[in-house]
């Protein structure tokens, strides 16, 4: 009885979490006719008409190849960052530990909206507006706090015996990050990788202020502005949502157990 | 090598998804012929007016080098005019060239009496309705928007009747520019006035445009339209017409050639255009819409874009966008063109639409004062039981306010 | 190899005082035990004489060098850590070799190192093992090998036991005394097992509060402790300890408490007459069957091999611990005597005669 | 000279921290500041030639009467409020189910992430096409094929609203959970058995030990999404413009409309300095918290 | 109060037999000891007991009622875990208030009761304090307060001092067996550790792969093992073990094996005759001065009250403990002769003679 209930629960979570993005997917295999239809049709006719569509005339390749450039470049950039200063801010003498962190928490908590003008203005005077750059350095300071709480984090848990006797083996700071800290703290940087990624690929608000050029739209900005002409192209729409998804919903059915460590670590931990 | 470069300027055009990009390819292509020293590098952006001026404004507050060619709605000329963002043109389009266009058209792009812009094709509210069903209830096109209602009403129930589920209207009523456009329609044919054009002041708590604004929420909204007009823009709310959902249509001329269009359209065949209803003692007033081409004050090539915008408004070009997309010409000469009106034959009867389109508020700050009017109808049509007179003076208030910034 | 010299160091962290002014000499080969309570500072003293922590004054000299400037690598030391710290991804070879190679030995030679070693702690067959693949007593030995392999001047042990098990600790803590007598190598040991210390150390430095409390051999300290801590501290069960007045009574001294009176035959308590001390009397140093020292038993802990009487004395709480069963059951009377090898006076903390 | 080893060890800490000090600096505090320099003036980027006049705190003397400002705030408010509630309990209840074991565990995990993992704008479109007027599910869930009853939801001031909260609440609360689960695993089963010991059922179990437990990890979660509710903006982008009549418009939708649609930077400028504001209090509360968190931790 | 019997209990975890068929009878008001290395089973046991799992066969009688069907609730047991269990955010005196709240005692009556069992244990000066502001030893006391107050039929212990230092261990191992005199409520108690077993049982359960092994009192234990691992188990340092065979010499029986050979007067290891059996010998059995055992020292450990010696006896390791200190030094030669008392024999892991 107990367990019935338990387990009608888990399927009701499960379902209700999946559903909305089942029924996008299920749509985006739709023909024309198959969208409007009313009772809506269950089973499609998975029919890729969608997916031809929204690369032939609403760009879906650029915007997926800008996605993947920019989240691609922000994750390096922040990881190899992310290293550097969480490595100092766990391990060594820093004056104002504590200042630094809250300093770089707050930065995370930023409402976009009161930097977007002054960055904006910024990313104008250089001329980087419309440009990879432009956007991946918005991103690389957003994702900054996230990229160093986890890694600080994890290397915070490594045992400080293992640094020690990496110095006494004769190692120094340099090395004893590179050849000991690095290697064991893979899988944290991986998490936080994941996390910087996906925040990078999802983010809309500064995608849409610096890339207003086509050429440079990222997804999320594509997906938001598709807009046709007779009726609100919903196939395409849905198909390109379904390929800005995908690759996520693998990455959290992959990695799903880093990602909760790693969100966990950002949170609780800090 | 390195002479193709030297000789071959680059313009850089900005425009929205066309509706048939065929069309454009092939004037993009033929203005390449002939003129092999200049190449057209086209961006499309949303065709959503919005989202396209959002875009095109922080490319130009960006003084971006990759605009040289842009497309202007018929309210930005003041704006980008006083922002200088866009050319003025002044001995490049002087005034005798001027007359072999619309008028409304050209005062649109006049600001503080220089011209900025050239007006490619006109567009205005129009009533598309379904002649089937009119004729089968025994209707004529209505006159008054009460007869537009009671028609809708009686041919609604009718169709229930025999099973039909059929709205009676559909326009445009989400909260954006096009709620403005249809707005200032129904308030314009009610001798009423959104703004004062010469203080600049607004007019919105005058009665007759709190009356019309009172028609449309207790008359049209949830009544002869859906509610889910409120969530409508031209695409949706086409798509509710040209699935045959709906008896009356506002809408723009290009619908026109998509509901007639068997391919598309459930009604082809079955459509009539008429100019829009008014009110009684009132006289049918369409928003003046439609596109100009203006040129980036910022642009490195101005001459060879001067030749581009001259080439797209030339009598022939406009002839070809009139013949193969159906959008309404700015030059006058074209209403009378054989071939234009065979291929539009609604055009014959709509010239003077045209000619006595309304413009909104020409202003810089028209940006500010439309977000202002869009919440504020937004508003007063959503909700049934809202006080439409103090809401219009709030609304009063801000605007005036926002006017007063400029000074 | 070489010997550690140390005088007057002192270090705090932020204000809190750790180590003061510590002063103490490590012949060349000895093994030195550094023994105390948690947080004493044993492991500070570690991190100071291998450079992983500065000083704020003093010096410690490795051999005739003063070491102070020099970074860890340069110390040429080795540490074995609580925790092993063996690098988790790297196998045993490797982690042994690790030092060799930042030393940019020759690969040739190192692997004749590494083996030489291997050998000699009976770990050569899981030389290609990683760490998580090993038992604790495994790692612990393979933590040793890493150490040993670079022939350091001087090892350092922080409580390399205590991660395991009873009985794996005991037989660890043979091996390793013999290692040393092999190596000789200056080990300076951590520990807070005053067993460990015991079976291990030729001399044991007692630590309490950052202080020097005795530096001495075991059975000196067990047998003659400087202060009241130090008896304490070491033996177990611990020492029994009653506060008392000394009384001068013709040529006669006697120890008068609450709890009971006896004569002692300590001369040198003459001049504490009528002041208030302490006498400390190891357990086995109670002998059941008569005496001045009547109580009840409270309770019976049988050992197996040894037995301790929880009594009783005129209020005060005395354990006693003999070799052999008793007929006793708890509740029962008893009388002790005392013997004198184990009964210590102190007055002020501070031990009083012999 | 030789540095002392410590100072070099600064020295070398601080080189490796300076790169993203830099980056932060620039595109976070600058630009902070810069914000509170704009909102102190009159900036029109359509009217260039009004330059740029420095009018003291006009501005935010408007902002107070700005009806459409503070309905925002009031909207932002309500949807800050309500939808972190529901967040919590649902969230509750999914950090309750997973943090059970059981087969295909992994499975039901990495499902909930999904709605996380998701970009906004994507979900904002799937929930848009959901309570579509004319096919979509919601209609078609309640009122099946009756056409002519389909409600346009977001056409509805209230059930707008609503939706956005609902899409909200569907995105994050397997976040919440997921702060909640990490609580909830810091609870040992010991204190659980040993209720039951005592003689507590389910119900008191989970009023007496886990939720008093959980509070830490629940106050977490809850400042947590507060403050990311605060910067509610692609759901409204996409899903209603902030429309109908105003009633889904947010602080950050309106201050991004007031700056980048109507070129009002100083006056735009404003608004996001008050959004900063109310998040920074927030975010100091929060810092302090996790703070007092890790101490409790500890001992 | 009532006594507890199992009869043929067993449960497995997902194919993984835990305990097979377990049956065991504890007296009214006794104090059991369940003893055994880590896995063996004994938390199980406890939860088995306690109703927190559900055995797979078997029967569980608390006093006359069998429980299996019962819930926790139903049982009125208490029970002490390793890990003191205490509500975090409950303070002293809710935590032992809690068990009566859910029983709708009346809050007098609750007030009582806990007032009279902090004042046994005392802990009435820090009724208001949350457990995180306790140390190790006043949590431990509470965990126990918070059983007695219920006065439930049955006390289980899981290892409940094992999270304390040394010293505290021991002196809360004497409070507890005090309190059980005064309780006399029946208690079960799961420890590894076997001096705890030893000082604290009146009964010891010695188990193995959740199987009896034996179950007697300390001292039978100790002096009359079962079997081989009853032998290992209990007893510190480990018994000595050496393989050997049976000799019969006309009336006399050798024990002869690669390390020495000795006559031994065990007249059962008569059948065993040619046979390979395995004496065990206690470290204080062999008593040094003389005698059949020849070997080196190979190592001394002074621990100040005994002495260790870990020798080499023909190639076998065997290690003597003397209550007294030694002049011999490591390296020396030695010779022991055997105590008949602490010396038994094993064939096929069990027990021969006596
Ligand atoms: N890096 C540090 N910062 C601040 N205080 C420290 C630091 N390291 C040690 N301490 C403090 O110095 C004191 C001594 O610590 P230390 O580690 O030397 O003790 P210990 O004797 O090794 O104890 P244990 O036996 O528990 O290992 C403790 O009070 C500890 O809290
Ligand atoms: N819930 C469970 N699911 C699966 N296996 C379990 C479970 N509980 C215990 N076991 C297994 O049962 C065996 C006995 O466990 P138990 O906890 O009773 O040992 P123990 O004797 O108490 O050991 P320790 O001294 O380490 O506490 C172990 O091998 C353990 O892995
Ligand atoms: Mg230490
Ligand atoms: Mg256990």
């Amino acid at each position: 009885m107990k367990k019935t209930v338990f387990f009608l629960t888990v399927i009701c979570v499960v379902f209700f979490s999946l559903l909305p993005f089942l029924w996008f997917l299920d749509t985006s295999l739709k023909t024309e006719m198959e969208i409007t239809s009313i009772p809506p049709v269950l089973v499609p006719d998975f029919a890729l008409d969608f997916y031809r569509s929204s690369i032939e005339h609403y760009n879906l390749l650029h915007y997926l190849w800008n996605s993947i450039i920019v989240a691609g470049l922000s994750t390096f950039i922040t990881l190899s960052l992310s290293i550097f200063a969480g490595y100092a801010l766990a391990r060594l003498r820093v004056k104002y530990k504590g200042l630094i962190m809250g300093g770089l928490l707050t930065v995370s908590m930023f409402p976009q909206i009161s930097i977007a003008g002054p960055v904006w203005r910024i990313l104008q005077s250089a001329g980087w507006l419309n440009t990879y750059q432009g956007l991946v350095l918005p991103y690389v300071t957003l994702t900054l706090p996230l990229g160093v709480w986890i890694v600080a984090s994890f290397f915070r848990e490594l045992p400080k015996e293992l640094e020690d006797s990496a110095k006494i083996d004769g190692c120094g700071h340099v090395q004893t990050l590179f050849r000991i800290m690095l290697p064991l703290a893979a899988p944290g940087i991986f998490t936080a990788a994941i996390l910087v990624f996906i925040y990078a690929w999802n983010e809309f608000f500064f995608a849409l202020l610096i890339m207003t050029r086509q050429g440079y739209q990222t997804l999320p900005v594509g997906i938001a502005l598709f807009q046709g002409e007779y009726s609100l192209p919903w196939g395409e729409i849905s198909a390109a949502s379904t390929v800005a998804t995908i690759p996520l919903v693998f990455m959290v059915f992959l990695f799903q157990k880093r990602i909760v460590r790693g969100l966990s670590a950002g949170a609780i931990k800090g | 090598e390195k002479k193709p470069e030297e000789t071959v300027t680059t313009v850089r055009f900005v425009t929205w998804k066309p509706n048939q990009p065929e069309v454009w390819d092939e004037i993009v292509a033929l203005f390449e012929n002939e003129n092999p020293d200049v190449k057209i590098e086209r961006e499309t952006g949303p065709h959503s007016s919005t989202a396209f001026h959002d875009l095109l404004t922080q490319k130009l507050k960006n003084r971006s080098r990759d605009v040289d060619v842009f497309f202007m709605d018929v309210i930005w000329p003041s704006e980008f005019a006083a922002a200088g963002w866009a050319m003025p043109l002044g001995e490049l389009f002087p005034v005798s060239e001027r007359s072999a266009f619309l008028d409304g058209a050209i005062l649109a792009n006049t600001y503080d009496g220089k011209i900025y812009g050239v007006p490619l094709f006109v567009d205005s509210g129009v009533l598309y309705y379904r002649t089937d069903l009119l004729k089968k209830y025994g209707f004529s096109p209505p006159e008054t928007w009460e007869r537009m209602v009671d028609q809708a009403a009686s041919i609604v129930a009718g169709e229930k009747k025999e099973g039909t589920g059929i709205y009676g209207f559909s326009g445009q009523f989400k909260q954006y520019e096009g709620l403005v456009c249809n707005m200032m329609e129904y308030i314009l044919s009610n001798n009423g006035r959104m703004i004062d054009p010469v203080t600049g002041k607004s007019d919105l708590m005058e009665k007759a445009s709190i009356g019309a604004v009172r028609f449309v929420r207790d008359r049209i909204i949830g009544n002869v339209a859906p509610r889910g007009v409120l969530t409508y823009q031209e695409p949706e709310s086409l798509d509710v017409f040209i699935q045959g959902k709906a008896v009356f249509h506002r809408n723009w001329p290009y619908a026109w050639e998509v509901s007639n269009n068997p391919g598309r359209s459930a009604v082809a065949g079955k459509v009539g255009i008429s100019r829009l209803p008014h009110f009684p003692g009132g006289e049918s007033h369409s928003t003046l819409g439609g596109w100009q081409l203006g040129i980036s004050s910022y642009s490195e090539n101005k001459e060879a874009a001067w030749k581009f915008v001259k080439f797209l408004s030339s009598e022939r070009v406009q002839k070809i966008i009139a013949v193969k997309s159906g959008k309404a010409p700015t030059r006058k000469i074209l209403y009378g063109d054989r071939e234009v009106i065979q291929a539009n034959p609604h055009f014959a009867g709509m010239r003077d639409v045209f000619a006595t389109a309304y413009p909104r508020p020409r202003s810089p700050l028209y940006p500010a004062i439309s977000n202002i009017l869009q919440r504020y109808f937004s508003k007063a049509i959503s909700d049934p039981g809202s006080d439409l007179e103090k809401e219009a003076e709030a609304a009063s208030e801000e605007i005036n306010r926002i006017v007063a910034l400029g000074r | 190899m070489a010997g550690l010299r140390i005088r007057n160091l002192r270090k705090s962290f932020g204000g809190n005082v750790v180590i003061r002014d510590i002063s103490m000499d490590v012949p060349d080969g000895e093994f030195c035990i550094l023994l105390g309570p948690s947080g004493c500072g044993k492991s500070t003293i570690l991190k100071l004489i291998s450079g992983l922590e500065r000083q704020d004054s003093g010096e410690i000299f490795i051999g005739e060098k003063e070491v102070s400037e020099l970074t860890p690598k340069e110390r040429d030391i080795a540490m074995v850590f609580q925790s092993y710290a063996l690098y988790p991804h790297l196998d045993v070879y490797e982690n042994m070799a690790f030092s060799l190679k930042m030393k940019k030995m020759s690969g040739q030679e190192i692997e004749k190192k590494v083996r030489d070693v291997a050998e000699l702690l009976e770990i050569e067959d899981f030389l290609r093992r990683k760490p998580k693949e090993l038992s604790g007593g495994q790692r612990q030995r393979v933590a040793i090998g890493r150490a040993i392999v670079r022939s350091p001047k001087l090892f350092l042990f922080d409580e390399p036991l205590s991660n395991l098990d009873a009985k794996l600790r005991a037989s660890m803590r043979v091996e390793l005394a013999k290692l040393h007598r092999k190596l000789k190598t200056t080990v300076i040991y951590v520990t807070h097992d005053q067993t460990e210390a015991m079976t291990l150390g030729r001399k044991i430095v007692l630590l309490k509060e950052g202080e020097i409390q005795q530096a001495d051999s075991p059975s000196e300290m067990y047998e003659s402790p400087a202060n009241l801590f130090v008896a304490s501290f070491i033996g177990s069960p611990q020492i029994n300890t009653v506060e008392g007045t000394v009384e001068i009574s013709g040529k006669e001294i006697y120890f008068r408490s609450s709890a009971f009176s006896t004569r002692v035959e300590e001369e040198s308590l003459r001049e504490y007459s009528g002041k208030t001390i302490t006498i400390g009397i190891r357990p086995e140093s109670l002998m059941p069957g008569g005496g001045p020292l009547k109580g009840n038993i409270d309770l019976i802990e049988r050992l197996g091999s040894e037995t301790i009487l929880h009594t009783v004395v005129g209020g005060s709480r005395l354990t006693a611990r003999i070799l052999s069963d008793t007929d006793k059951e708890s509740g029962e009377e008893i009388a002790f005597s005392l013997n004198a090898k184990g009964v210590h006076f102190f007055y002020e903390g501070k031990r009083v005669g012999r | 000279m030789k540095l002392n080893l410590q100072t070099r060890e600064r020295i070398f800490a601080a080189s490796l921290i300076v790169p993203c000090f830099l980056f932060v600096s620039v595109f976070a505090f600058y630009p902070i500041l810069y914000s509170f320099y704009l909102s102190l003036h009159r900036i029109i980027l359509t009217l260039p030639a009004l330059g740029q006049k420095f009018v003291w705190f006009q501005n935010y003397r408007q902002l107070f009467q700005d009806r459409i400002a503070l309905h925002s705030l009031t909207n932002t408010l309500i949807f800050v409020f309500s939808s972190t509630f529901f967040e919590l309990i649902f969230g509750l209840v999914i950090a309750m189910v997973i943090n059970r074991h059981f087969r295909g565990w992994g499975v039901v995990r990495a499902a909930v992430l999904v709605p996380w993992a998701i970009p906004t704008v994507v979900s904002s479109q799937m929930w848009r096409f959901i309570f579509n007027d004319k096919y979509g599910l919601l209609n078609y869930i309640a009122f099946g094929s009756d056409v002519a009853s389909y409600k346009a939801w977001l056409a509805d001031p209230l059930y707008a609203f609503l939706a956005v909260i609902a899409a909200d609440v569907w995105k994050t609360s397997s976040f919440a959970g997921l702060l909640i689960l990490a609580g909830l695993q810091t609870i040992p089963d010991e204190l659980y058995e040993s209720a039951r010991i005592d003689g507590a059922n389910a119900w008191q179990q989970f009023w007496r030990i886990t939720l008093p437990l959980l509070r830490p990890a629940l106050l977490i979660a809850l400042l947590f999404r507060t403050m990311d509710a605060f910067r509610v903006f692609d759901l409204v982008f996409v899903m209603t413009q902030g429309g109908p009549a105003d009633s889904t418009n947010v602080l950050q939708f309106y201050g991004y409309k007031k700056i980048f649609a109507e070129g009002l930077m100083g006056y735009g400028s404003t608004i996001s300095v008050l959004v900063f504001l109310i998040t920074f209090v927030i975010a100091i509360l929060y810092i302090r918290m996790i703070g007092s968190g890790l101490i409790q931790e500890k001992t």
